[in-house]
């Protein structure tokens, strides 16, 4: 299939040339009218389960960080968005348990595409993502986000950026996330999903394998 | 010297013939003054009137076999050295530790003089430049005897230059071990020898006899295997081979310990006196402790796989030994009566291997630590059916393939015969591996009972 | 004091020209610096490096591989109580439980009084007298719990100073070649056959 | 017997090569060449057997046990070591085989259950033959329950290594390295079973130069190099095949970098030159590119000081500058110093602006510490070459510490008992050990020394036994550097027949010599435009990469130079003492910054690559010199440094062979022909004048962590430099009245300075050693350049 050919089959498949648009216009869970939005409907619609928004650094219940700075996250990832340098904890005050830390942790969501293999790679699951993808940036900068922007709070709730619409109790649903291994690395369980627990939000059970 | 029993453990009634002990009754054994009037050193006077190779022949004639465990004919083992390559040196080997194995510290204690005799008669026969006499670290009464006796055979003129004033001049220089089984293993004893770790070399492609102490050619021998040279010398191999069997002449020192009314340290005929002899007879160990039943016992030292009634009736002789699954070693017999609880006897030998492993090869180094630990699991009783299909697993990566075993009728099992293969440098991994295997070939029901039950039995059971 | 004494440094110096090479002497010298001490110290190590020229890294690495050398001060007394299988079979467990309640330590552990440290070792070569111990690598035969008793009190009180001395002393009679009679260690270089050997013998 | 009938030989082909021998490889024939290693022949036969223990540059042991095979040697198939037997004809191998796959797994379920597992954290995560044979051969999943092994870590085994006990598997690399290789055996297995583990001795750490060696062998991660911790993970780096420049031996390395920033040197194994073997010195002083203190971008003088300017101000500053000394004196008072830090491309495009545009004849890329030019012209030898010889003669500084891997080379040789070294020392040095002869010689009267020496009826036989390879350098700056050719011409003469392997010490001095820095007809060496330059005669001094005021051996004479020379232009990476007082300081790119080749000491030509983007706004050097001629209005005509190696080939003497298509051919390098033209050097007049009984005679030798530049801007290097103290024998101490560490003065005829004093048995009695470029006393000030030695008086201050 030739480059115009793709192309044909884009323009076939919208409305006004007869076609089932395939897509439905996404408004981040505002509800407008005529371009206006509505007061008092500016809530955000129920997003799939396995939806994945933006990323958290999570910390263990002490406090420390889970992120080793090993950089498989980076090595995974398909976009190269993610620049990872590890480096030694001071053993006085170190910063992660063991001997080594995430120095700078930088994700670029100018590339980032959220496939979640960087969570997938993780050995501590340092790295989860959110829920929250209602977020935008006017600059460069902003768009990338380092250690101080991802790393969760004492609290184990992200931070909140001037550009990011979270929204009552989102922060809670930061640690859900799921992988085709098991956390245990069992062999046994490989293709089934297992979830992990941090920060106190508890344990979801395996689920089922498909077959 | 209250805390010594003079002879200990040796055990001599009947009417054995007596080639290495025929001193051990005597209470001064291992003076110089009662070796002379003994008739000693009158074989190396017999030796020195003949010419290097014409002793050479007489030993191999006499087809000793090495008493260290491997059994390979001294006269043989000389004979692999190659010609034309001096200095060649002289190891004899006392570090004795194999589990239940006896006799070298009895040869040592009681008639030093004797193995001196037999280490110069080599030395004559082979051109050695000098011996090195390596005794057991663990063993000073030993070593203060040995010592005695060298310096009164070096102001004697039996040791040291132009010996017996002929032009036959060597040195003996006693060396301690200091405590570690494998340095028994003849390129350990090498290496310890040389001042450095007690690791095994590889053979092939080198034997010691062409590249040994100090790339040198080397001869190691057994304290058993030399002590017997000066009977010999005396009396000829003709008259040696009269003795024993074809395949296995002489005499030979076994020591039987365990559950047995008169555990002892016995010389007998080699390959032709039974196990059942030995443990039951009246002139040896004379049955079970407390009448009790015989449950196994372990042929040969702690390295040999395990025997049950059914092969008592084999005689002590290698092949059929080897071929009946398991070996003899280094002559040693530990039995165990019906009250013993298998897992843990066999814990006690893994748990020795392990111990005792050098650590230079993989599969030894983890794989025994890890058949030690999971035993030690199931033997306290938190152990799972699992457990003992890994303890399988972990054998097979030390020795892949069948590894050998006794033929049990109650399991339906035949013989697996000797030898086995194996991934490691020397003996010693398998040899952690071969108690673990007989005690779950022969007593596969033990285990399973241990695993269910999870119970835990002292290994010494009833008393 | 760690290196050897005068007398010790002549003794290792005599036993260091028995051997063809120096590194032969590593575990002789390393007895004697532990009859010396006790037990073996770093100084004492680096000094027989010094001896037989090798890094005190390699002599570390020889002496840690054998188990009669013991980089801590042990006790006057080194109880060894054996745990192989015939002594196992004939009571060694039931024995070293006596022994770690007679002398209030652990395995491995050595006494306030600094007399005793008890451990579990394996096959002393006395299989036929089991259980059998050694008190500083002397063999006691066929012990029970109440023999147990009286050899400590023995060695407490000193009536056993004639035949078992402090630890570190192995053998109380040494090889003494005399001079005269010493052929001397056989060279590396030397490629001859010895003289006795007719020459178209050689190949043994 | 008659009767018989032979059957026609139907053998293979491939058994008419003597060499050849015939072996089945899981049922097809290989021919191996004999006395090959069963593991190699299965390599050879494209049957990759996995391995922990075995390397090909150190003694098999056998010990991992993972390169087991099943072999047939005609007794039924046996496991067989694959690294420990040598093949043999007939042998039938089984790679594939139940029994060798149970093996294999078996083997590494073993390896992995005490190991840690902590790949993440890893160093050698991503590049761990432990890793990538787990899964390669490996079970696929631990069974192991049990409490794994547990030691304290990571422990810093040196000041460059740490130790990770819980990663270690034991596989003698390390230490075999450290025994047979690098002649330190200060690591070593202690413990037994299964509690073996590494160790140095208490307080002796594992400082051996060649340290970083076990961190590039260690098959895991038990060894990790500190200046390289926990900064990159191997999959984020890239890499390209350099040349090491730090000394002349020009050792293969692998330069590695992750993001612009260079983060590591591996060695490769060359066989002709390091065998994979790098010294520390070479393997970490990468870390001087990132320093803060490099000069980033031209200087240019402003009274007292130097300040930033832009290219086209300091180019046209420094053509000034050349121009009016040219004006005022003539093209020969201006003097290049330098070039031996750079490039064949560096030191061809500067010696041609210095000879044709500038026009001047006093090039030289020596700074007085080196040995004469004309040691170039004679019969060379390669590094091979002294490494197979019957017999090497040496005579110069301690290998060990100026060409490290040559002293490697050299040990191996001697050890393996293939070559004989007879050396002629001032000092005991890291080869006396393993020497056949050393033989101690008082500085000025080595001469003679070799005169007696050649005397001995065994040494003549060793001599005259086979080829002879003579390594010279210079042992002693203290004294002239003509007593060494004197001395390799006494050898050439008395052992005709005879090469020479120059062991010249700095990076590309003999490219640089070579390619044309050196001087043309009247024109002076360092010594002389130094001279001329303290004297008033030197209207502009150039230095390319050169330091006179730190690195010539006569303080004095070089501080007065710089002091007298009108203007003084540098080309350099740092600040240096000298650089510090020019006028125009123009920036340079320093290794891994730009392409070209270098030539080591047996004249072998290697690329050098670009890795990274050049720090600052710095240059390469041959770019400077275009764009200087070009102020000067004169045209070299290079636009990149491809036209310049070409250049090379074309016309520079020697390198007609060492074309960029040669060169891109050959893994190893092109070795150049050395040049014709370089006349033989004057030896000083007179004889060295005999010592006093009251003096001591003066040697004073580099180490290898002295304070150059590149090692002191490497902070893990830098510290490892220790202040300079005078060593004396120990005998000696007594005499002088004193005791080791107390304070002496020193007096010679040119200064006196006050010094702590060490004694130190590898001195002869009636010497004293000082180290050269160490921080605190600088001997230099000691030293008079032009005397044939120098003599000292200690006495309590």
């Amino acid at each position: 299939m030739g480059y115009l050919d793709g192309f044909l089959v884009t323009l076939k498949q919208h409305r006004v040339f007869g076609g089932e648009r395939v897509t439905t216009p996404y408004s981040g869970g505002r509800v407008f009218k005529r371009g206006k939005k509505i007061e008092g409907r500016d809530e955000k619609i129920d997003k799939p389960e396995r939806l994945h928004g933006r990323h958290v650094l999570n910390r263990y219940d002490d406090g420390m960080e889970k992120c080793i700075g090993c950089e498989l996250c980076a090595g995974v990832c398909p976009a190269k968005c993610i620049h990872v340098r590890g480096a030694d904890n001071d053993p006085q005050n170190p910063t992660s348990p063991g001997e080594r830390f995430g120095f700078v942790y930088e994700i670029n969501y100018l590339r980032c595409i959220h496939c979640d293999l960087c969570v997938e790679a993780c050995p501590t699951e340092a790295i989860t993502e959110s829920k929250l993808f209602e977020f935008s940036f006017t600059s460069r900068s902003d768009a990338v986000y380092t250690k101080r922007e991802l790393l969760v709070g004492d609290d184990g709730k992200p931070r909140q950026l001037p550009w990011e619409d979270w929204r009552e109790g989102e922060d809670a649903h930061t640690s859900g996330w799921m992988r085709a291994t098991a956390p245990g690395g069992d062999a046994d369980f490989v293709g089934q999903v297992g979830w992990s627990a941090e920060l106190g939000y508890g344990v979801r059970a395996a689920e089922e394998a498909a077959d | 010297m209250s805390s010594y029993r003079w002879a200990a453990g040796y055990i001599d009634d009947g009417d054995r013939p007596k080639i290495v002990t025929s001193r051990f009754h005597l209470e001064d054994s291992y003076t110089l003054e009662r070796y002379l009037a003994t008739g000693g050193y009158q074989a190396l006077r017999h030796a020195l009137a003949r010419t290097p190779a014409e002793v050479h022949d007489e030993v191999r004639g006499a087809t000793v076999l090495g008493r260290g465990g491997a059994g390979f004919p001294a006269g043989t083992k000389w004979g692999l050295m190659p010609a034309d390559k001096y200095p060649r040196y002289l190891v004899v080997n006392g570090d004795e530790s194999e589990p239940g194995t006896y006799k070298d510290r009895l040869l040592m204690e009681l008639d030093p003089h004797q193995l001196i005799e037999g280490s110069l008669i080599a030395a004559y026969a082979v051109g050695l430049a000098q011996v090195f006499l390596y005794i057991r670290g663990e063993m000073p009464l030993a070593h203060e005897r040995v010592a005695t006796a060298l310096n009164e055979a070096y102001v004697a003129g039996y040791v040291g230059k132009n010996i017996l004033g002929t032009d036959f001049s060597v040195d003996i220089v006693l060396h301690w071990g200091a405590g570690a089984y494998v340095v028994g293993e003849e390129t350990a004893l090498i290496e310890s020898l040389e001042g450095k770790r007690g690791e095994p070399r590889l053979k092939p492609p080198y034997f010691p006899a062409a590249i040994g102490l100090y790339g040198q050619p080397t001869i190691v021998n057994n304290v058993e295997t030399l002590s017997n040279l000066p009977w010999i010398m005396a009396n000829g191999a003709a008259e040696y081979v009269r003795i024993g069997t074809e395949t296995s002449p002489g005499t030979r020192m076994v020591a039987v310990s365990g559950h047995v009314e008169r555990p002892g340290v016995f010389e007998i005929v080699n390959g032709t006196t039974t196990f059942r002899d030995l443990i039951y007879g009246d002139d040896f160990c004379r049955g079970i402790r407390n009448g009790n039943q015989l449950k196994a016992f372990v042929p040969g030292g702690g390295s040999a796989p395990w025997f049950t009634a059914e092969q008592l009736d084999l005689p002590f002789e290698g092949k059929l030994v080897g071929a009946a699954g398991s070996m003899l070693g280094s002559g040693a017999i530990m039995v165990m009566d019906h009250t013993t609880d298998i897992p843990a006897a066999a814990l006690t030998l893994t748990r020795f291997y392990a111990h005792e492993s050098c650590g230079q090869c993989t599969p030894c180094r983890e794989g025994g630590t890890w058949l030690e630990r999971v035993l030690q699991r199931v033997v306290d009783g938190r152990g799972t059916s699992a457990d003992l299909a890994q303890m399988k697993e972990i054998g097979t990566s030390i020795c892949p393939g069948e590894f050998p075993h006794a033929s049990s009728s109650r399991h339906g099992l035949d013989a697996t015969p000797f030898p086995y293969k194996m991934t490691t440098i020397c003996f010693v991994g398998p040899s952690a591996y071969a108690p673990v295997h007989s005690a779950l070939t022969l007593f596969p029901e033990e285990f399973a009972a241990r695993v269910r039950d999870r119970v835990q039995i002292p290994v010494t059971a009833v008393q | 004091m760690s290196r050897f004494n005068d007398d010790n440094l002549r003794l290792a110096k005599e036993i260091i020209g028995r051997y063809p090479k120096a590194r032969s002497a590593t575990i002789p010298l390393l007895h004697l610096a532990q009859q010396q001490e006790g037990h073996l110290s770093d100084e004492a190590m680096a000094h027989v490096a010094e001896l037989v020229g090798a890094t005190p890294a390699e002599v570390l690495g020889t002496a840690s591989f054998y188990e009669m050398f013991k980089f801590e001060p042990v006790g006057r007394y080194l109880i060894n109580i054996c745990g192989t299988m015939s002594c196992a079979l004939g009571g060694s467990d039931e024995l070293l439980a006596h022994a770690e309640k007679v002398l209030g330590v652990k395995v491995g552990g050595t006494t306030a009084d600094g007399l005793f440290t008890l451990e579990r070792a394996e096959c002393q070569a006395a299989c036929t007298e089991a259980p059998n111990m050694q008190v500083n690598y002397r063999h006691c035969h066929r012990m029970t719990n109440e023999l147990f008793d009286r050899l400590v009190d023995d060695l407490r009180s000193g009536r056993r100073d004639g035949d078992i001395p402090a630890h570190g002393t192995l053998a109380r009679v040494r090889q003494q070649i005399p001079a005269e009679r010493a052929v001397g260690p056989a060279a590396l270089d030397d490629r001859g056959a010895p003289a006795w050997l007719p020459a178209k013998e050689v190949g043994g | 017997m008659s009767d018989t009938v032979k059957p026609t030989e139907t053998t293979p082909q491939v058994a008419s090569d003597p060499d050849a021998v015939s072996i089945t490889v899981n049922g097809v024939e290989h021919a191996a060449r004999k006395g090959q290693l069963l593991i190699d022949a299965l390599a050879d036969a494209g049957e990759y057997v996995p391995r922990f223990c075995y390397h090909e540059r150190l003694s098999p042991v056998g010990k991992c046990r993972m390169c087991l095979v099943e072999c047939d040697t005609g007794r039924g198939p046996a496991i067989t070591v694959s690294c420990m037997v040598p093949v043999a004809p007939g042998m039938k191998v089984d790679t594939q085989g139940e029994t060798t796959k149970r093996m294999q797994e078996g083997v590494l379920e073993l390896f992995l259950a005490n190991h840690p597992l902590d790949c993440p954290v890893c160093d050698k995560g991503g590049e761990c033959p432990l890793q990538d044979q787990a899964v390669s051969h490996g079970p696929g999943e631990s069974r192991y329950l049990e409490e794994k092994r547990h030691f304290e870590k990571p422990i810093a085994v040196s000041d460059l290594v740490y130790l990770d006990r819980e990663r270690c598997i034991l596989c003698d690399r390390c230490t075999r390295f450290a025994d047979e290789v690098g002649s330190d055996a200060l690591i070593h297995f202690a413990g037994r079973g299964n509690n073996t583990y590494i160790t140095t001795f208490p307080d002796q750490p594992f400082a051996s130069y060649f340290s970083g060696n076990t961190v590039q062998i260690c098959p895991v991660g038990a060894l990790t190099a500190r200046p390289y911790r926990f900064k990159a993970r191997p999959w984020d780096l890239r890499q390209q095949e350099s040349t090491c420049t730090t000394c002349a031996v020009g050792c293969r390395i692998a330069v590695q970098s992750s993001h612009d920033e260079v983060l590591r040197h591996l060695g490769v194994d060359s066989d002709p030159v390091n065998h994979g073997w790098l010294c520390d010195r070479g393997r970490f002083n990468y870390e001087q590119l990132h320093s803060a203190d490099r000069v980033l971008q031209p200087l240019v003088r402003a009274g007292d000081d130097l300040l930033p300017a832009t290219w086209s101000e300091a180019l046209a500053e420094a053509a000034t500058a050349l121009g009016a000394a040219k004006a005022a004196g003539g093209a020969g008072s201006i003097a290049v110093l330098g070039g031996a830090r750079g490039t064949n491309e560096d030191a061809y495009a500067w010696a041609r602006l210095a000879h044709e545009v500038i026009g001047t004849p006093n090039v030289y890329a020596q700074m007085g510490d080196g040995l004469p030019a004309d040691l170039l012209v004679l019969e060379r030898a390669t590094i091979d070459e002294a490494a197979a010889a019957s017999t090497v003669v040496l005579i110069g500084p301690d290998l060990k510490e100026e060409l490290p891997v040559l002293y490697l080379r050299l040990r191996e040789a001697a050890v393996k008992g293939r070559t004989r070294l007879l050396e002629f020392t001032p000092k005991l040095s890291g080869l006396s050990t393993v020497a056949w002869r050393s033989i101690a010689y008082e500085p000025g009267t080595l001469t003679a020394a070799i005169d007696t020496a050649l005397a001995d009826d065994q040494i003549a036989a060793q001599l005259a036994s086979g080829p002879v390879v003579v390594v010279a350098g210079r042992a002693n700056l203290a004294e002239s550097s003509t007593a060494t050719v004197q001395a390799v011409r006494t050898v050439l003469a008395k052992v005709p027949g005879s090469t020479v392997l120059p062991a010249f010490r700095r990076g590309n001095v003999i490219g640089a010599l070579q390619v044309g820095m050196r001087p043309t007809e009247g024109g002076l060496d360092t010594r002389g435009v130094l001279q001329a330059a303290a004297d008033g005669g030197i209207e502009c001094l150039v230095l390319l990469g050169a330091d006179p005021v730190a690195d010539f051996p006569d303080a004095d004479l070089a501080r007065r130079a710089l002091a007298g020379a009108r203007r003084v232009i540098a080309v350099d990476t740092f600040l240096t003492a000298s650089s510090a007082q020019a006028d125009v300081v123009l920036a340079a790119c320093a290794f891994a910054e730009k392409a070209g080749t270098t030539t080591n000491i047996e004249g072998r030509v290697s690329p050098v690559a670009r890795q990274v983007t050049p720090a600052g706004s710095t240059r390469p050097d041959w770019m400077i010199a275009v764009e200087l001629a070009e102020a000067l209005g004169g045209d070299l005509g290079y636009d990149d440094v491809g036209q310049i190696t070409a250049d090379i080939a074309e016309n520079v003497d020697g390198y007609t062979r060492v074309t960029p298509e040669a060169l891109s051919a050959a893994a190893d390098g092109v070795v150049a022909y050395a040049p014709t033209g370089i006349g033989p050097v004057a030896l000083l007049a007179g004889e060295a004048p005999a010592r006093s009984s009251y003096d001591f005679r003066l040697i004073v030798s580099r180490t290898l962590y002295d304070q150059a530049e590149g090692t002191a801007h490497s902070p893990s290097l830098a510290h490892l430099t220790t202040a300079t103290t005078v060593h004396v024998n120990p005998l000696d101490l007594g005499r002088i009245g004193t005791t080791d560490g107390a304070t002496v003065k020193l007096t010679s005829s040119k200064a006196s300075v006050v010094c702590t004093i060490t004694g130190d048995e590898s001195v002869l009695r009636g010497t004293a050693w000082m180290p050269f470029r160490h921080p605190g006393v600088d001997p230099r000030e000691l030293i008079d350049c032009f005397a044939h030695t120098t003599d000292l008086r200690i006495e309590n201050p």
